[in-house]
């Protein structure tokens, strides 16, 4: 293992500090435990934005805390969920009296450690609202499987939140606003190498110099199906095509409601996506991969999406939503409507993110 | 019977096995899952490790709940909410104990595995620890009916806990990081069913001596 | 070779096209010869920026060809300067009728051919001028070599020189600048690993699992030294304190005479950083070393920059001038003036960056 | 005599060899350079390849000028100015002429080697291109004097410049890329050096057939 590290435990902890140094006008950092929040938390009347998961995938999610954005970001340790008490003191320093959002991506980990603190927050009187995301394509059914996986799609609602938050909006309708956004989005990734755990310093998995992983997470765990390596034309044009060829997707979710005071599971669904929408194309990096090539993969998803009368109206490309130095990239595409383009081009001022704004 | 000096020692010595095993279960976790399970698992243990001289004047409650909010607190991941619920749970089925009977301990089984069922939503067969933690009850709770004795009845729960965990082996997982994997996830181990068999020998290994 | 690409012989342009099509707001792109131009060149009376190299360092330079930044960018095949034709052409299409300033690397070949260029377009009666950036201090002498190469200055010049066009500054004054950009700044980067450049097909050196190599360039040539892998905090201290403890440096430089007509030898020198000094400090990913890691250098920069008296007033962290996919960083120091910070503050829309502006 | 269908020839001939060596070539860069002498050079001399035809009809000059555009605007790097000039500079000692006495083919190399030297600005002994054109043209001119014929001059002047080729080995690069290394540079023939020996004997073996 060559990695740029000093200890491979102090890892999470001294890139958030470097974070904090270089970012100190926008985050600070707490310890004990460990969460990255807004320098000016909290903003009194404003809804907060809480996200969070495993280290490894920076800039997500410190990256994307400040004006415009999240309020506070939760770090587990590697590919490690975060912890509960991690999520509920960040929530008491970032309330600014209109209640939290957490976003949390659906994985076993992510959800239960957001469920318990989001028990803790409620019986400690702070009105906490909980969303998934599950926009990853390459699970197929959640009757056999977790579920889908939250990937792209995460920091996208990110993104649209935290502008619908800095505009006012109150937590309802922006739990909906991120469900909404959830349900427009879909995500499939491929990796050409696999990444090394810095604490535990071998490769998680192995490919030969001429297979791929297609259909992974962001964790480094496998995907769906190991094949040879193709053209990127190609492998762009099968990513792309599950994102546009996946059916109706339905499946049941847990939510908080609020006038019950319990968990409900709700019943949601994905609609394909059809001719005649607007897009917002999303090619990521799994960290590895160079910018150049992510180019490569948009020029070929742009063809795609002509041919097939969808129409891209905003794009993101760079390496966002990463695997530590894995290569590979990612492809999200998110149905938008005016609403949602609004506030995505609504001003932005993060470590990562930095528009509209000086 | 089972004191609280046992309980002081099982956690010390479930450490232990944890720190012992930390590569494999995450070399487990590595070919299913993300390659953390051990180096989870170790964190969190570690932690327990340190906090059990303040618990030396504890009840034996007091103690499986302090350790609860250490793994949940530490561990993070599945496995982080999972053990913390776990131990939770199983403080709930003591209170006020200062010895434990077969009974009571039974009462920690399945308290903790019910507390695991509702916060993984897990059924048998998904291929997770449930699938161990689940045929140990019950083998337990068949010696406790049979009026065996607490260590007789433990030795039948880790043998029960470890058909169970061979019994992952060719399970298809459909609940955590390895359902992603789908028939891929067929063929090895779960790594939580692993430690949590450890969990359970641990325990018999300390009665025993 | 496991790249997300065609065939290699298509990685340029279709990259080029790729940037092109998810940016045609911002730029525009020129076939026969290659260059990337911004939208709504000319813009008259702006003194032009150009800059070029090789390709494979994305995003520079075509993702900062924009608004507040560059006119046109002139891309090479991988590792390899493009050719004077592409300089020319560049220069007649966004010529703004003020002249136009070529930011150049010191390496022989952009040398070479940006000097063919600037004779071409003076002999056609456009107004160029020509700086040079050879900030890499690896490079310790100009007499026994080519001279220092241009590395991460090269980017930060092209940010202020671009502002500085934009906010009407005339070509001489522009030149000068650019010339003071330079001096003040100095780079030095590290590799954990080689990258391949696509129409090779393998590795341009081999490191084994426990070596990096130190004072890389930024073509994949191997380095200065080869030496065993160390914590990051070592490797960080040894490129700061070479950028740190680098005395004065003086060479001689060809710049164009305009009113001689001809080429002139100027001499130059760089002053040693001082107590006081107030820097950006840059530090670079090499493409395929994840942000996290480059947090964890920040961090240690900052402690080493805070102990010896020197204040940090902007930074710049990412992947901004790379290598394919090679992992490595490089640390850039480059000290400001009041004009330096006010210029790097303006606003900037291209590819790659974008703030003060919507 | 050196005919206009000779420096066709040639052209050709070069460009195979270029094409044959091309990996070879960027494999001498990659010790010391950025690997990619090889493919800079067929990248121009295929489009030279493509070009001749266009040129059959043209004079010496002409066809030198020719070539020399494409190469300045298809190599890049540091080979493509330098070679670029190289068949300017060339075409502009042979103006008018339909065929070339030995005299005028060393009018050729001169010139071609004094554009080199100006626009590279590299010295005897820096490891470059120049260490190999360099000797060929004292090689060639001192065989000029002595009368010889151009043929017998050619084989000189390979002569010198394959032994030129073989004395950059232990040298340390003063100039391009190959500068940066410093020491290491030496043990490694220059990859510019060697394309350049092939063109000379490109042109000698069209002359012996
Ligand atoms: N929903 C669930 N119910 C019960 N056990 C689960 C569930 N999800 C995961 N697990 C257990 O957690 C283990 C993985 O733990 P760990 O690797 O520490 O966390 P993560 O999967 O978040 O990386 C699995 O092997 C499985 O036994
Ligand atoms: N200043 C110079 N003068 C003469 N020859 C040079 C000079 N700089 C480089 N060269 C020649 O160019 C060769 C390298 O060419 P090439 O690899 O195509 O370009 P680059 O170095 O830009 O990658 C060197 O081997 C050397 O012979
Ligand atoms: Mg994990
Ligand atoms: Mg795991
Ligand atoms: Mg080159
Ligand atoms: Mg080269």
């Amino acid at each position: 293992m060559k990695k740029l590290i000093n200890k491979p435990e102090d890892f999470v902890r001294e890139s958030l500090e470097g974070m904090a140094a270089a970012h100190s006008d926008l985050i600070k950092l707490n310890y004990d435990p460990t969460f990255v929040y807004r320098a000016n938390a909290p903003i009194p009347g404003k809804v907060a934005i809480i996200s969070g998961g495993g280290s490894g995938h920076e800039p997500m999610h410190a990256g994307f805390v400040g004006k415009g954005m999240l309020d506070a970001a939760c770090p587990g340790e590697v590919f490690t969920s975060p912890t509960p008490d991690q999520m509920l003191e960040a929530a008491k320093l970032v309330d600014g009296g209109s209640g939290i959002l957490y976003i949390v991506k659906n994985y076993s980990g992510d959800v239960m450690n957001f469920e318990m603190a989001t028990e803790l927050a409620r019986g400690e009187g702070i009105r906490v609202l909980n969303i998934l995301i599950d926009d990853d394509v390459a699970v197929k059914d959640s009757l056999y499987t977790q579920g889908r996986r939250g990937v792209g799609t995460t920091i996208l609602a990110e993104k649209i939140c935290g502008a619908a938050a800095e505009a006012g909006y109150d937590l309802p309708q922006i739990a909906n606003l991120c469900r909404r956004v959830n349900l427009n989005g879909r995500s499939m990734g491929i990796a050409l190498t696999s990444c090394t755990v810095p604490a535990n310093g071998t490769p998680t998995f192995q490919l030969s110099d001429r297979q791929i992983e297609l259909g992974i997470g962001i964790h480094g765990e496998p995907g769906i199906e190991r094949t040879a390596i193709k053209p990127v034309d190609e492998i762009t044009e099968i990513l792309t095509r599950s994102l546009l060829e996946d059916a109706a997707y339905s499946r049941t979710l847990r939510e908080w409601d609020e006038s019950k005071g319990e968990w409900v599971d709700v019943e949601l669904t994905n609609l394909p996506f059809a001719k005649g929408d607007r897009l917002l194309a999303f090619v990521n990096s799994m960290g590895g991969t160079p910018i150049s090539e992510l180019y490569i993969v948009y020029r070929k998803l742009a063809q795609i999406c002509e041919q097939q009368g969808l129409q891209i109206v905003r794009n993101l490309i760079g390496p966002y939503i990463t695997s530590l130095e894995m290569q590979g990239c990612s492809i999200t595409l998110l149905k938008l409507d005016d609403e949602m383009i609004r506030l995505w081009d609504a001003p932005v001022k993060t470590p990562s993110w930095r528009w509209g704004i000086s | 019977m089972l004191t609280q000096a046992h309980i002081l020692q099982w956690l010390q010595a479930y450490a232990t096995e944890i720190e012992q095993n930390k590569a494999y279960l995450t070399e487990l976790d590595a070919a299913i899952g993300d390659a953390d399970h051990g180096i989870n698992m170790d964190r969190g243990f570690k932690k327990v490790s340190a906090q059990l001289p303040t618990l030396t004047d504890k009840d034996i409650s007091s103690i499986l709940k302090a350790v609860s909010m250490t793994l949940i607190s530490s561990i993070g991941g599945a496995s982080g909410p999972l053990y913390g619920t776990w131990f939770l749970r199983a403080s709930t089925a003591v209170v006020g104990k200062q010895e434990l009977t077969a009974q009571d301990v039974l009462g920690i089984l399945q308290t903790g595995l019910d507390g695991v069922l509702q916060r993984g939503k897990a059924q048998l067969g998904d291929k997770t620890m449930v699938d161990v933690l689940s045929p140990a009850v019950t083998a337990f709770g068949q010696a406790v009916e049979e009026s065996k004795g607490t260590v007789e009845a433990m030795q039948q729960a880790v043998v029960a806990a470890q058909m169970g965990l061979q019994e992952t082996i060719p399970m298809q997982a459909k609940k955590g990081r390895a359902s992603y994997l789908g028939e891929r996830s067929i063929g090895h181990p779960d790594p939580g069913g692993t430690s949590a068999y450890l969990m359970l020998k641990s325990l018999l290994e300390v009665l025993e001596t």
